[in-house]
């Protein structure tokens, strides 16, 4: 389904439509008794805390949520959907809002936390499995934050908590297809 | 494909007024169902639902108080004696157990009747229509009539009764 | 002692051990538990061993996919990834075990999926070149626990070796969420954990922040979520006078003990707050070393903890008291965070 | 034959859905139809007149009506052709609105099935014959049960009318809930004030009789003569003998919890619930008490004064008859423990719900007025209001409002300034629903001349933290998460029915919803009686009220039982069964089903046994129609023939 992205109403049903589609969840069920605010573990982070998205959903003003920090940045603890009194699955409408920006090209202002999702993909499509210190050492450099978490390195070393050779699996052969699969053909 | 017929019975209490709820909070249903009314579902006669499966209903669906709820104290308790009865005699008719469904609904459950009718009219839209060969097959004709009779129009009394 | 841990084990699960097969299963170790949380997989496969539970590591698995794949690709990564795990997992076992809570999030949910979608089923299919396998159980090692061992047989083992503790139960998130496909216990108010703890003799009180998040894996890209999130797990926890955190989560491990010097210098607090795993309390119940059981791995030193045990020293007062220490009544803060990002 | 149908449109209602016209056309092709003609709103004035106008014009002698739910308006529709000159039973109604014109959006669908629907009223009433009601006599005594405050006034109100009332209450004490309470919204009267001179009223009475420590054990019976049996349970004390010294109290060494203060403080085995209860008669607690317990104690007989103590007393069942009955049972608190862990789950001391807090605003109450906090007995500086604690709240089966809660923080907000004037109340909620007289204005004086801050938004999460309590909401108003360090939190419990609301349905035979709370026969236009006649409710026991609603509801359901008493005798309907006395083989199958004994033998002159109906007994339910073996006991106006031509005009 082709989406059209605008911040007027009228445009913005038609997201909000395809978000409930996928979603399976209705925003009209929310009466933003901001439960799912009250105890969400990152809204001080966010620009929107989840009520919110869930308040400019219902509105169709879909521009807002779609370049949120907060579509960006939740991490689906699903704190708010544990506890929202309408049984809505709150985390779940901001995934498949995430789904939708990325599909659509929305990069963001936040470029670490794609940074970091990106890095970890293309370590497990590497692999098999993940490489912990790979990993790290790839963020740092791509963030341009050489000393991140740095002072972890002795405490991870002293603890033996880290493998220098990257554990890999037999069938790689598989893994990269599957992320062939996923990626229509393109395995990058 | 003709259009299905479907019967439901419902006593006045509950379910009728269950019915109605989902009628007033506009819940849209699939229009199949005709509902007839009686007092208590311990006033739905095994017979009459063999009598409507004889003369081709689709599909037969009886609804009453919660157990413990009935109007009358206990004429669901007969009803459910009865039609679990029928519900088993059924296929030895030829006609699949599946297309009689009898289960509760409240005076408030207008949500929950709006979703039997769905549910029940989905599943005898999957079923078809009765086959013609289990119209009237010759033991259910029999029973129905030995039984309850086929109405007679002349025994109406309008005539006897000074208007 | 792992002769002696034999003997335990045998003792506790005699009727279990007789049904062949019950209390084998398939093992879903995960990156994590062969990388940073080392102790977490010696623990389990040490604990596991002593109650007479048999381990087969599944060979070959690869990664589930973690939080990323299904964020980031729309097409299916989060399940395909999990699905391949799920179809090798078999085997002659008709459960399988993943103790870390992210893979056993990751495997359920691709499980769910993969039940409700032909077209999943489809596309896995042609992925792994034969019809998919994926209907085996899957749990986690709380849930394996609170299956094969009986708090009774556990508490008439140990002998009330760990008590004096008070023991906070933490499950995070992705244990109990989203709750109609993790199932496990209550998601408002998970209680798995708690039987098996009381069974060592320990104490274990109502901890509020058992299902709150520690962070998550924002510790990367976005540490202050972490540090923020798992600071006020700590800090309640060591408000309520908890002589330790359990998890059953190698990433809440990682963002509650690895990172508590960072929250230390970040917020200028000094907590110190063991964190254990719940296999390695259980593990020290049953008299495993701490050694083995890598207590030692972790950046907070369980030392202090350690001493406790078996001093018997009648516990510490619980906290479950409100009456205050001192009369700090500072006037309340209403804290409203702006909206825009800090 | 002369068959006329009259196709409602109501407005829009069903006209926008169902071609009505299509429909009448329709319908004229039916056999004996000589009339059809559509109607904008058949119930109105101008409706009726031309039911009435048609019916003598052409000579009707049968009427189908397709309008709304004939539990609607049949009543109404038989007077009507009643006033045409007809007997009332020779019309039939079909339901084309709440089974057909609001259920449906496409036309032809509708339309369709409001031919058929017709075609089946047809059918059917032309297999009518006439029926008439008899008439029984009533028993002109009432029962209520409940005695709070809508108890109260509904015994009072008909007390006052010369019909003699026995007011049945469960607790050792009437009141009720409001006895709890401290002040009452929005006029801040001392709820004890004006509540306890009611109390005694009705004790004092003279038309009116107490009987407390009671529960209905069972009711048979119908309207204007129900036999209900009453068990009066064994209190160990002899009401007639105690004076209400409160010796045995005082002197009592057992320990019980104190219900009526909700758990606050602690009372004893034997007690008077609070210094104003009425009967002032004190009861005891088996389960607490160390004579049943151990089996040795024996202080409160020793130090009575009146000897009114008997530890051998048993329960005991009288059976009285009433014309009407009103229930009136109340609510009790909804439980909130289970549902929210994130508050403490009941864990901490310092949570309390807000009639605990209300017993501890009261004069009268355990902490004699002072605002102590349960933890440490210090006076709470900063005291949070939580609402909408298991209401509102689907994910805990709550869905409903509380209609109270609002007005009640209000109020304690309030009081809790007064009480504490360095105090500051903060209250969470979600929407302030004030809608009473007055009560908006309430609501602003909290905000304005007591300085309670209102957030808007439901809390999250409360933990303990340095002998304070963490209160994690939101306000999104200003668009965030709010924290605030309390010293007591007070939630805003809803309503539930009270405990065995259901179960007493069930023995009244009444309908009662998934709350079990009692059902009224329509929403608007019955709102006080039930689907059983000649039962009638009032007060929360329907559904969550405030006292001036509970009152006003006690005084309707007064109204009508007065109303219904006045008349010495009521009509009784003609649907009930009958029996081809000819044709009957005397089985007596009937009999042993029938659910109201309503079937007797009868010897013929030829001396064979066959089975008769009482009429006044018969309530028309037809079980013993299905059961009779040769088909000949019958229910008028559902007969065999009605339901089998019904069926087949359907399967045309």
């Amino acid at each position: 389904m082709a989406i059209c992205v605008s911040s007027t109403v009228a445009d913005g049903a038609a997201v909000v439509a395809e978000i409930e589609r996928r979603s399976g969840e209705r925003v009209s069920a929310c009466y933003q008794c901001g439960r799912c605010t009250s105890t969400c573990t990152g809204s001080f982070a966010f620009d929107y805390p989840p009520h919110r998205i869930m308040r400019l959903l219902q509105l169709g003003q879909v521009d807002e949520v779609l370049n949120s920090r907060t579509a960006q940045l939740c991490f689906d603890c699903m704190t708010c959907s544990t506890r929202c009194p309408m049984n809505i699955d709150v985390a779940n409408v901001i995934e498949h809002a995430k789904m939708i920006a990325d599909e659509l090209g929305i990069e963001g202002d936040e470029k670490d936390i794609r940074l970091f999702r990106l890095a970890f993909l293309q370590n497990v499509r590497r692999h098999g499995r993940l490489h912990e210190a790979r990993l790290l050492t790839w963020i740092n450099l791509r963030s341009f934050k050489p000393f991140n978490d740095l002072e972890l390195v002795p405490l991870i070393l002293r603890k033996k908590k880290i493998h220098i050779v990257p554990p890999r699996i037999r069938n790689r052969r598989l893994i990269h297809r599957i992320f062939r699969e996923v990626n229509g053909g393109d395995e990058s | 494909m003709a259009e299905l017929k479907l019967i439901g019975f419902l006593c006045n209490w509950c379910s009728y007024a269950g019915a109605d709820m989902a009628g007033t909070a506009r819940m849209k249903q699939p229009g199949e169902l005709r509902i007839i009314r009686l007092p208590c579902t311990g006033r739905v006669n095994p017979l009459l639902i063999l009598k409507a499966f004889q003369q081709g209903a689709d599909g037969v669906l009886v609804s009453g108080c919660h157990p413990g709820d009935c109007h009358y104290n206990e004429g669901n308790y007969y009803a459910r004696r009865r039609l679990e009865l029928l519900s088993r005699m059924l296929p030895a008719f030829g006609i699949e157990p599946e297309r009689f469904h009898f289960t509760w609904v409240s005076a408030s459950e207008g949500a929950r009747w709006a979703d039997v009718v769905t549910q029940f009219t989905r599943k005898i839209e999957a079923m078809g229509k009765m086959s013609g060969a289990e119209q009237g097959t010759p033991p259910a004709k029999a029973s129905c009539e030995a039984g309850v009779g086929a109405p007679d129009e002349q025994t109406g009394s309008e005539d006897a009764v000074p208007a | 002692m792992n002769d002696d841990s034999r003997k335990v084990s045998a003792a506790i699960n005699a009727p279990a051990a007789a049904e062949p097969g019950r209390n084998a299963y398939s093992y879903f170790p995960g990156c994590s538990l062969t990388g940073s949380a080392g102790e977490y997989d010696a623990s389990f496969r040490l604990t596991s061993e002593a109650l007479g539970i048999r381990l087969d590591e599944i060979s070959d698995w690869n990664c589930c996919g973690a939080s990323p794949a299904p964020h980031h690709w729309s097409g299916n990564l989060g399940v395909l990834l999990p699905a391949r795990n799920l179809h090798i997992a078999g085997d002659g076992h008709e459960a399988m075990v993943a103790p870390c809570a992210g893979c056993y999030n990751r495997l359920k949910n691709a499980q769910h999926e993969l039940t409700g979608s032909e077209e999943l089923r489809e596309q896995a299919a042609r992925v792994l070149e034969e019809p998919v396998r994926y209907e085996i159980e899957i749990l986690n090692l709380v849930e394996l626990f609170a299956r094969e061992v009986s708090p009774e047989a556990l508490a008439e083992r140990v002998q009330g070796r760990l008590a004096g503790l008070n023991l906070a139960t933490y499950y995070g998130c992705l244990l109990t969420r989203p709750a109609k496909i993790m199932n496990f216990d209550n998601h408002r108010n998970p209680v798995s954990m708690k039987p098996l703890l009381r069974a060592t003799g320990a104490q274990s009180d109502h901890f509020p922040f058992k299902s709150e998040c520690c962070g998550s894996y924002m510790g990367l890209a976005k540490k202050e979520i972490v540090l923020r999130a798992s600071r006020r797990v700590i800090e309640v926890a060591a408000g309520l006078g908890f002589d330790a955190i359990v998890t059953a989560c190698p990433l809440c491990h990682q963002n509650l003990d690895l990172r508590q010097g960072q929250i230390n210098k970040a917020f200028g607090t000094s907590l110190d707050m063991p964190v254990l795993y719940y296999s390695q309390v259980l593990g020290l119940a049953l008299g495993l070393g701490s050694d083995d059981l890598g207590i030692d791995a972790h950046a907070i030193s369980a030392r202090k903890l350690l001493a406790k045990i078996g001093k018997g020293a009648g516990g510490p007062a619980a906290a479950t008291s409100l009456k205050p220490e001192a009369n700090q009544s500072t006037p309340a803060s209403i804290g409203t965070i702006p909206a825009a990002g800090s | 034959m002369r068959i006329g149908v009259f196709v409602c449109q109501c407005g829009t209602n069903i006209a926008g859905t169902v071609a009505t016209d299509k429909v009448a056309e329709a319908a004229l092709s039916m056999r004996d139809v000589l009339h059809a003609e559509t109607l904008q709103y058949t119930c109105s004035d101008p409706g009726q007149r031309a039911i009435i106008d048609a019916v003598q014009k052409k000579g009707l002698t049968r009427v189908v009506i397709a309008a709304c739910s004939p539990r609607m308006h049949e009543t109404t529709f038989r007077r009507t052709i009643g006033q045409a000159g007809m007997n009332a039973y020779m019309m039939e109604m079909v339901n084309i609105r709440e089974h057909c014109s609001w259920i449906h959006s496409d036309i032809d669908i509708a339309t369709d099935k409001a031919i058929d629907l017709v075609q089946k009223g047809v059918a059917r009433v032309r297999r009518q014959v006439p029926l008439y009601s008899t008439t029984v006599p009533v028993t002109r005594r009432v029962l209520v049960i409940g005695g709070g405050v809508a108890g109260i006034q509904a015994a009072l109100d008909i007390a006052d009318s010369g019909l003699p009332v026995t007011l049945v209450e469960r607790g050792p004490t009437i009141g009720g809930n409001m006895a709890r309470l401290d002040k009452t919204f929005p006029t801040l009267d001392c709820s004890s004030c004006i509540l306890t001179p009611r109390m005694v009223e009705a004790k004092q009475h003279e038309n009116i009789r107490l009987m407390v420590n009671a529960e209905i054990e069972q009711v048979r019976g119908y309207i204007g003569n129900f036999e209900v049996d009453v068990r009066k349970k064994a209190t160990c004390v002899i009401e007639d003998k105690c004076t209400g010294c409160m010796i045995c109290q005082e002197k009592c060494p057992g320990k019980a919890p104190d219900e009526f203060n909700a758990g606050v403080g602690q009372s004893k085995a034997i007690s008077i619930p609070f210094p104003q209860a009425v009967p002032m008669v004190a009861a005891l607690r088996k389960e607490y008490c160390r004579q049943f317990i151990n089996g040795k104690c024996g202080v409160c007989k020793k130090v009575c004064p009146a000897d009114a103590v008997d530890y051998e007393q048993v329960d005991e069942i009288t059976t009285e008859m009433f014309g009407a009955v009103v229930v009136a049972t109340g609510y009790e608190l909804y439980d909130w423990r289970e549902a929210y862990p994130d508050y403490g789950g009941g864990q901490y001391p310092d949570v309390v719900t807000s009639l605990q807090y209300e017993r501890m605003l009261s004069a009268s109450g355990p902490t004699a007025g002072h605002v102590q906090r349960p933890s440490d007995g210090a006076e709470p500086k900063q005291v949070v209001f939580v609402s909408c604690v298991g209401s509102r709240d689907e994910s805990v089966g709550r869905p409903l409002c509380c209609s109270v809660g609002c007005m009640y923080i209000a109020k304690q907000a309030i009081l809790t300034k007064e009480h504490i004037p360095d105090s500051q109340s903060y209250v969470f909620y979600i929407d302030i629903r004030a809608t009473g007289k007055g009560y908006e204005e309430f609501t602003r004086r909290a905000q304005k001349e007591f300085g309670a801050i209102y957030l808007r938004g439901r809390v999250g999460k409360i933990y303990p933290s340095n002998g304070q309590l963490v209160v994690m909401g939101t306000d999104t108003l200003s668009g965030g998460p709010v924290e605030i360090e309390a010293d007591l939190v007070v939630l805003a419990t809803g309503f539930s029915a009270a405990r065995g609301a259901g179960e007493l349905a069930r023995k009244l035979n009444i309908s009662y919803d998934q709350y079990e709370f009692l059902s009224e026969s329509h929403p608007k236009l019955r709102p006080v009686e039930t689907t059983t006649g000649g039962i009638f409710l009032a007060g929360a026991c329907q559904a969550p009220k405030d006292i001036p609603d509970s009152v006003a509801q006690a005084s309707a359901a007064a109204a009508k039982v007065i109303g219904l008493l006045s008349r010495g005798e009521i009509e009784t309907s003609p649907m009930v069964a009958a029996v081809d006395q000819l044709r009957c083989i005397g089985c007596f199958k009937c009999r042993d089903v029938c659910p109201y004994n309503a079937i007797e033998a009868l010897e013929l002159r030829d001396g064979r046994q066959v089975a008769k109906v009482i009429d006044t007994l018969c309530q028309g339910c037809g079980v013993c129609n299905v059961a009779c073996p040769p088909s000949v006991v019958s229910l008028k106006g559902y007969t065999d023939n009605q339901l089998i031509a019904e069926t087949m005009e359907l399967l045309r």
